[in-house]
């Protein structure tokens, strides 16, 4: 390992200035505000008693809550999984130069510029055993034919999973797409010349290529993820019963209707710990390995 | 093994003709050199026999069949990028295996031939690493690994040694001669490096401005160009040319300008020349004795510009009215610059050039 | 130079067609008086409220917001984050006119804090004429035993008996129906007032449980998620016979042009004793020193308690005034019938959120709608709802 | 971008060429390969499960408010109507004003716009510092920048609320630019960062011999290099910041409130009545800013953007 | 005008030690060619010379002035990158000017010099051409038009003109050593071409693994190569090796094997041999002597195994006693394989190699 590095140019340090600022002011300001408000009693406002661990320990007693944390795990799996692939299937599959891309592009990634709250709506009718595809699919004489997940305890989150899915793939897809296009000509003649199948080339070289891509990729739902709230709210608002409770609107329900922002906090950095047990073995990792290959 | 054939090839890239009307038959399992100045399309010219380019009009045939419009995979080629074009995320060993391992060669075949390829390549400590961590002639051999480890019927080689040592390249090129004669290919190589070009070659074809100007053997090529451009861009350095007129004397035919006559009565003609014909001579620098200055028979003397010492043999650059010319001296006599020299040309080895269509006469 | 007139911001969620018609009124009305009425409409009673706090940390706080006639602005007061309105309330004997409960909630330490505009009652029972004209049943029951027996009837006729929205909040106004009308206005109070621990595991208390749980045979099974307003599009239709929601809902039937009476009917409990679920809204006035603001606040709060305002205002918004002594010519028949009900101050019953802290309230809608969706036993809701009242 | 055409052996030479030769069957790019019809297929197939909530939308919102309460939610409507759309854009109430969604039209451009910029900007420029520069302490301030972005919005408004009043910028229109801009940071660092990452490092190091500072290779050799992941940028902080209502109507001030909170005010009621079909013509008429930039965004995701830079 | 000074400069990546404790000393205005095979680290000296790799250990003086950890942009150098970098976005000009842009030269002298450099380089065309839709040869060709409009006072080529056409390259080679008068610019330069190395270098290193194995003339590394490793690499074909022992026979000392006995009595020894040392004896190509086989003294006979035609002349590869022996033949004389010759060694040129340290004698 070098001792010494070259001399990063001063504008360098300059230029991190805002990130900085944003960093210190607004990110680890509102970490640590969050985690001081956490050890108090504040209610609607934030109180400087200090009443310790009470608001976590009410936390973890709170059964909603550990659901939520059981159903968002569930829910981040089966939503990253399929985004990752719904939006890498999309973005090769729009890239094989067909006829109408604008077109096609922007239905893949029209669901992302709508709200949740009228969007979430129209999955509720759709899935909703009396109004939407089990109905029609009644209608059309399928009797026997069944879809009602959403009404159902243990199927509810997974119609979060496809409506959500819905609205993020297409994000993911010109995420990919970008990075696709960035992939050298030549390397697709090289794997011509080698009589590699295109679909083996974006597998096995292509794909190996966008790890950049791949991991903002995953990133950006991860934080999806553990910020889910909007479309919960709008189809089945955390059920029926608990049993799509996410911990967003857990926080959100704190924060707001039932002015408890301690717990709220708490709620908070207990999610934020959860993401960090999670993610800092990833990054270590992979940084790990990057500075292996450099 | 398979011949290639290129009939009348047109292909435009982004607006320029980069190769028209090309015609080139190599025959099967023949190994065939394209020279060429840069920028004369001969990296176009092997993307299109491997089908990577679209052709704007005329047809390629490989092992008898129309391959204008098959797919790369199809044609039974193999090719080596000038560009290299690895697999960045792959290691040496994948990156050489890929092509095989999609195509379903045995495991054990595969081993075989990487094992091969990478002693040959002189790869073996490097297989575990990527691209990114190799220097540039390493990463130059995996392409070639890449590339023969197919062991296609067709090799297209695109500069493939450009960025090795001498000595490597030396054996390399063995190497490549010997697989050649082992696989029985066709192979089509493109570079510049003369040695090369001439040490592999059994045909040559020297290309400018997307068309061949000479395909034939390296002997004849470098002997008898078939025009100026050929006679200038073979050999290093190149021939010397002199302008002037042909003359009929009696029975003999003269070569004359200001200050040189030389007699070129045995020289094949391909036509009788006329009368007082422009021409141009040419006389590699091999063919120019060099002596010292003491009046011998045909020959003139001429100041020492540039002497370039060339490790086994000098170049000499000699002022002659103005005009360069090379010529190469072997023992170890001290030259210096302004020294006057003699120079005498061997007859029996010159070429004429028409002085307008500039092809040999 | 007439001075300037008196600007008033206020925040509200009234953001629909017919609140907008509503609030309007009030506008109109302080508009008259002399003031500047700047309207922050912002959807969403948690969304507004949040802003309203925001505003106010951030030193831009509105004249006026609006708030439940509950427990949610407690701890502005114990912040001392709002102005009163003592001499408002004074002038405008505001203890005599007003139902006590909802002065007991707007009332603090003694002080006025907030300014209630109207008056709702959460557990209405909406029923479609025509749905129970095809059930065959002309009267609106009598008896929790009747009501269960109408909707196995509709049942029977084939449409949805309940038309009901399986979200908490639904399901919470829902099970304070059913408490207030089975288990009686005392135990009601005990367990949401007093917080009596012995109350709430009264085998009184489970029978409310048991009693609410059986509704759930009536509802169908598209019910869960589903919006309010679909719930009542389904009674609208006649798809559905009965929904139990709050007097908004008649929003959506006259917007349907059906009137009240006439294609459907509305009856707030079963028979002439039921007690009567008193709920609202009110405007609170966040602290200001400046003298215009706090004259602008006083205003207001004279402007929109005041009879003309009262009426204009709750006849669009379905809901009942404040005070009695108003023209009710204007009013629907829900409306009216309400309001007599009001005088009666034995019938009055204060919402749950009027007794408990909205974090309290929330506690409970988690164990209930645990209870109703999942399967869980009486006693082990029972239970949860002692420990979700315990816990504040 | 669809210059799959464009490419055509030209004119009558080639015409006659296939005459002579009738063996010989030019490559399309378009052939009817089996392998394209399923590309075809794939994507017709995903088209129609993204268009349903659309067809669904949009069915609706030309439906009456009788046929919506029937409950039939894919049938046409048998009596179009186009007064909801007439209505979300120019009549609903939102409060005491019924001038429908279009009065906060030219808001939300003026928040859009510059936080857009900013925010890409800064994410830029970082991303290319943390790529390239890696100034000491900046991959740490990274790190809690991107754990800063899983933490909910909602939590941290309140104390930013202080900070931005304390500096003076609360309710207005810097201030809600600089929240989007904080707010944007996280993901658009780690976006360009990853892009930057992808590219060949010999590109930054020929430009430190050219002598190129920070801004330079920044500005002259990066940004446009950058197109492709601008694109999805753009894409992402137009449509973030566009459909942003929340943090519009804390931070914005009652005069810059961006359409969003309209949208919301009119289909986000609480107790009110709701007419889904002006909901929905509502949504798409607010969606229709960052649809057209989705539609129109496909020519700069160009490709090969760094092809011919190395060798190797 | 700078020296480069490089002192016990050590450079690992990736875990490898790819330089180890390297000296050089660069005087100012010097032309130093950096030759040696594949993968030895070149690369790496000049772009640690360039300040793009951080240095594991040791220094880096340029101008006098330590510079180990300056920026690249302080040190005054400009670089050839051996894998091209150009920048994709600009087109050639933009590419070249890039640099004298940023540095603010004014506009007519950034015209005056990408004139200049795209006319040596012979880019004048392609001026408007984005680098995707140049061929190999020309994007190296803007890689060098892009460092030498900088005039820095450090130039620095990666194998500059490994895919230039011959032509083009003795045209450019002469082209870089008239910059390099010019400008007194101090000049490293890779190359693999040993033609170029000679012709161009004022001083030659000559590098193996990462170590520097020999620093001096053209010709002293040629004639007297400081190991065997240098005497192999260099010269095409490398030195014919012997091995065998030093005997002493009165005043004489003899080398000798079982078939050979060279009289090296003259033999400039470092140190008086001592008796019996087992040693290498090597000699270059042009310094064996061919003849028909005869008997002639001092002359053994072998078979011809190989003739490779390299235009001017040919290599002979004799197989004597199964080692191959490679001479040069000039004439146009008939040989065949398997043909008998004699060959006789020059005896003033050998070199002599301890047969253990491989050093020379
Ligand atoms: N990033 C890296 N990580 C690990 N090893 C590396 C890396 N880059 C280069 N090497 C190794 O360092 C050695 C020197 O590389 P360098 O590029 O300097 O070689 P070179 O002398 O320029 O060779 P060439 O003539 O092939 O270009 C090589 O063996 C190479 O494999
Ligand atoms: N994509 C392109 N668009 C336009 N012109 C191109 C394109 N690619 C190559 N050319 C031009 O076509 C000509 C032939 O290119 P090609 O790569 O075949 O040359 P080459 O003979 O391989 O040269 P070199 O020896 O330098 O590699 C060149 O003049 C080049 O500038
Ligand atoms: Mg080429
Ligand atoms: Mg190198």
């Amino acid at each position: 390992m070098a001792k010494k590095r070259q001399s990063v140019s001063f504008a360098a340090y300059v230029a991190m200035i805002p990130m900085a600022l944003t960093v210190l002011l607004a990110y680890l300001g509102t970490m640590l505000w969050t985690a001081r408000v956490s050890v108090s009693s504040s209610r609607t406002f934030p109180a400087s008693d200090f009443v310790g661990a009470s608001q976590y320990i009410r936390l973890f007693n709170n059964e909603r809550w550990l659901l939520s944390l059981q159903n968002v795990a569930v829910y981040g799996v089966l939503f990253i999984a399929a985004c990752l692939i719904i939006g890498f299937l999309l973005a090769v599959f729009i890239d094989q130069k067909v006829m109408a891309e604008g077109a096609l592009r922007t239905i893949f990634l029209y669901p992302y510029a709508m709200s949740f709250v009228a969007t979430g709506l129209i999955w509720q009718w759709i899935l909703n055993p009396e109004l939407g595809i089990q109905e029609v699919l009644h209608k059309l004489g399928f009797a026997g034919a069944t879809f009602d997940w959403i009404v159902d305890q243990d199927m509810a989150i997974y119609t979060i999973v496809i409506a959500t899915v819905w609205q993020a793939s297409g994000l993911v897809m010109a995420l990919m797409l970008s990075g696709l296009r960035g992939v050298d000509e030549e390397l697709w003649k090289a794997a011509r010349i080698d009589g590699i199948p295109r679909w083996r080339v974006y597998v096995s070289i292509v794909l190996p290529m966008l790890g950049p891509s791949v991991s903002t990729a995953f990133v950006l739902l991860f934080v999806m993820v553990v910020k889910v709230f909007d479309a919960v709210v709008a189809m089945t608002q955390g059920g029926p019963g608990t049993a799509s409770e996410v911990p967003a609107k857990f926080i959100m329900d704190y924060l707001f209707g039932r002015a408890n922002i301690g717990l709220a906090s708490a709620a908070s950095i207990v999610l934020l710990a959860t993401v960090l047990a999670i993610v800092a073995p990833l990054y270590y990792v992979r940084n790990r390995r990057a500075a292996k290959g450099a | 093994m398979s011949n290639v054939a290129i009939r009348n090839l047109q292909i435009q890239l982004g607006g320029n003709k980069v190769i028209e009307s090309l015609n080139l038959d190599v025959k099967a399992g023949e190994f065939v050199v394209l020279l060429g100045p840069s920028g004369c399309g001969k990296s176009t010219l092997l993307h299109s026999i491997a089908g990577l380019i679209d052709t704007t009009s005329g047809q390629i045939e490989i092992g008898g069949k129309d391959m204008t419009w098959a797919d790369p995979k199809d044609r039974g080629i193999a090719l080596v990028f000038q560009s290299y074009a690895l697999y960045p995320t792959m290691n040496v060993e994948a990156n050489m295996s890929f092509g095989l391992r999609i195509n379903g060669t045995p495991k054990a075949e595969i081993a075989r031939r990487v094992t091969r390829a990478s002693d040959m390549l002189q790869l073996g400590p490097l297989l575990k690493r990527k691209p990114a961590n190799l220097s540039g002639g390493q990463r130059q051999r995996v392409a070639i690994g890449r590339a023969i480890v197919r062991e296609a019927d067709v090799m297209l080689f695109d500069e493939p040694l450009s960025n090795l040592d001498a000595k490597l390249r030396t054996e390399l090129r063995r190497e490549l001669k010997q697989l050649h004669k082992q696989l029985g290919a066709t192979m089509i190589y493109v570079t510049h490096d003369q040695v090369e070009a001439m040490t592999l070659a059994q045909r040559m074809a020297v290309m400018k401005g997307g068309v061949v100007q000479q395909f034939d053997t390296p002997a004849n090529i470098y002997n008898e160009p078939a025009n100026l451009f050929v006679a200038t861009f073979l050999g290093s350095p190149g021939m010397n040319l002199f302008k002037g007129r042909l003359e009929q004397e009696g029975a003999r035919t003269l070569f004359r300008n200001e200050h040189l006559s030389v007699d070129v009565t045995d020289y094949p003609f391909k036509q009788p020349p006329g009368g007082k014909q422009e021409c141009v001579l040419g006389v590699r620098p091999e063919d120019i004795d060099i002596g010292n200055c003491d009046g011998a028979d045909n020959a003139v003397c001429a100041s020492v510009s540039l002497v370039e010492a060339m490790g086994a043999h000098r170049v000499l650059w000699l002022d002659f009215h103005g005009t360069q010319v090379a010529g190469i001296v072997q023992d170890q006599q001290q030259i210096e610059t302004e020294q006057e020299l003699s120079f005498s040309i061997r007859t029996k080895r010159v070429s004429l050039f028409d002085g307008t269509s500039e092809q040999r006469l | 130079q007439a001075p300037a007139p008196l600007k008033a911001t206020v925040i509200h969620w009234w953001t629909s067609g017919g609140e907008s018609q509503a609030v309007k009124q009030f506008a109109d009305a302080y508009n008259k008086a002399g003031g500047l009425w700047i309207d922050n409409a912002i959807a969403g009673a948690d969304q507004s409220r949040a802003t309203t706090i925001n505003r106010i940390v951030g030193g831009n706080a509105p004249t006026a917001a609006q708030f439940n006639t509950s427990k949610q602005f407690r701890d502005f007061v114990e912040q001392g984050l709002l102005n009163n309105v003592d001499d408002v309330a004074a002038a405008g004997k505001w203890d005599q006119i007003m139902p006590p409960s909802i002065l007991a909630a707007i009332k603090i330490n003694g002080h006025f804090y907030a300014a209630p505009v109207d008056i709702h009652m959460p557990a209405w029972f909406f029923y479609s004429k025509a749905a129970y004209k095809k059930a065959g049943i002309t009267n609106e029951p009598q008896t929790w035993d009747e009501f269960l027996a109408q909707l196995a009837k509709l049942k029977a006729a084939g449409v949805a008996p309940l038309a009901f929205g399986g979200q908490v909040w639904q399901e919470k106004i829902t099970f304070d129906a059913i408490f207030a009308m089975v288990g009686g206005a005392d135990l009601y109070l005990k367990v949401y007032r007093d917080r009596d621990q012995k109350a709430v595991m009264s085998p009184a208390f489970k029978q409310v449980l048991v009693d609410f749980k059986k509704l759930k045979a009536f509802v169908d099974a598209g019910s869960p998620g589903r919006n309010w307003n679909d719930a009542t599009a389904m009674v609208v239709s006649g798809k559905a016979g009965v929904q139990i929601m709050g007097d908004w809902a008649k929003g959506e039937f006259s917007s349907a042009k059906q009137v009240a009476g006439k294609d459907f009917g509305c009856f707030p409990g079963f028979g002439p004793k039921a007690p009567y679920i008193v709920a609202g809204d009110a405007f609170v006035f966040p602290k200001t020193t400046d003298a215009n603001a706090v004259k602008a606040q006083k205003l207001l709060a004279t402007v929109v308690t005041s009879p003309a305002a009262q009426v204009a205002f709750n006849s669009r918004k379905g809901a009942i005034p404040i005070r009695g002594d108003v023209d009710e010519s204007t009013l629907d028949i829900c409306a009216k019938q309400g309001l007599a009900i009001i005088k009666d101050k034995s019938r009055q019953l204060p919402n749950s959120e009027m007794l408990a802290t909205p974090d309290t309230t929330g506690a409970l809608q988690d164990v209930l709608t645990s209870y109703w969706n999942k399967n869980q036993s009486p006693e082990d809701a029972q239970k949860a709802f002692a420990r979700a009242l315990k816990d504040q | 971008m669809e210059k799959a055409a464009g490419v055509a052996p030209g004119g009558a030479a080639n015409d006659s060429t296939i005459a002579a030769q009738p063996a010989i069957r030019p490559r399309r790019k378009l052939a009817w390969t089996p392998a394209r019809i399923g590309v075809y297929g794939f994507l017709i197939v995903a088209a129609l499960f993204f268009l349903l909530p659309l067809y669904v939308m949009l069915v609706t919102s030309v439906k009456p408010m009788e046929e919506i309460r029937l409950g039939t939610l894919f049938a046409l409507p048998m009596h179009a109507t186009l007064e909801p759309w007439l209505q979300a854009w120019q009549s609903a109430c939102t409060g005491l004003e019924c001038d429908g969604i279009r009065g906060g039209f030219w808001n939300s451009v003026a928040i859009v716009v510059p936080s857009t910029v900013l925010s890409i900007a800064i994410g830029a420029v970082n991303g290319y510092a943390l790529s390239f520069w890696r100034p000491r302490g900046a991959g740490l301030l990274f790190a809690i920048l991107m754990m800063g972005a899983f933490i909910p919005v909602q939590v941290m408004v309140y104390p930013l609320v202080r900070v931005l009043a304390a500096v003076n910028l609360f309710s207005s229109l810097p201030g809600i630019v600089l929240i989007h801009t904080i707010f944007g940071m996280p993901v658009m660092t780690l976006l360009f960062r990853n892009y930057y990452a992808a590219l060949p490092m010999e590109l930054f190091k020929a430009a430190r011999i050219d002598g190129g500072g920070f801004w330079r290779i920044f500005l002259q050799l990066m940004l446009p290099m950058s197109t492709p992941v601008i694109v999805v940028a753009v894409i992402m902080q137009v449509t973030g910041i566009w459909n942003d209502f929340l943090l519009g109507l804390v931070f914005a001030g009652s005069e810059h409130l961006p359409m969003t909170v309209q949208l919301n005010n009119i289909i986000n009621t609480t107790t009110g009545e709701r007419l889904y079909n002006v909901n929905m013509a509502a949504t798409i008429l607010t969606s229709l800013v960052p649809l057209a930039l989705y539609f129109i965004s496909g020519r700069w995701f160009v490709r090969g953007i760094a092809s011919g830079a190395v060798k190797g």
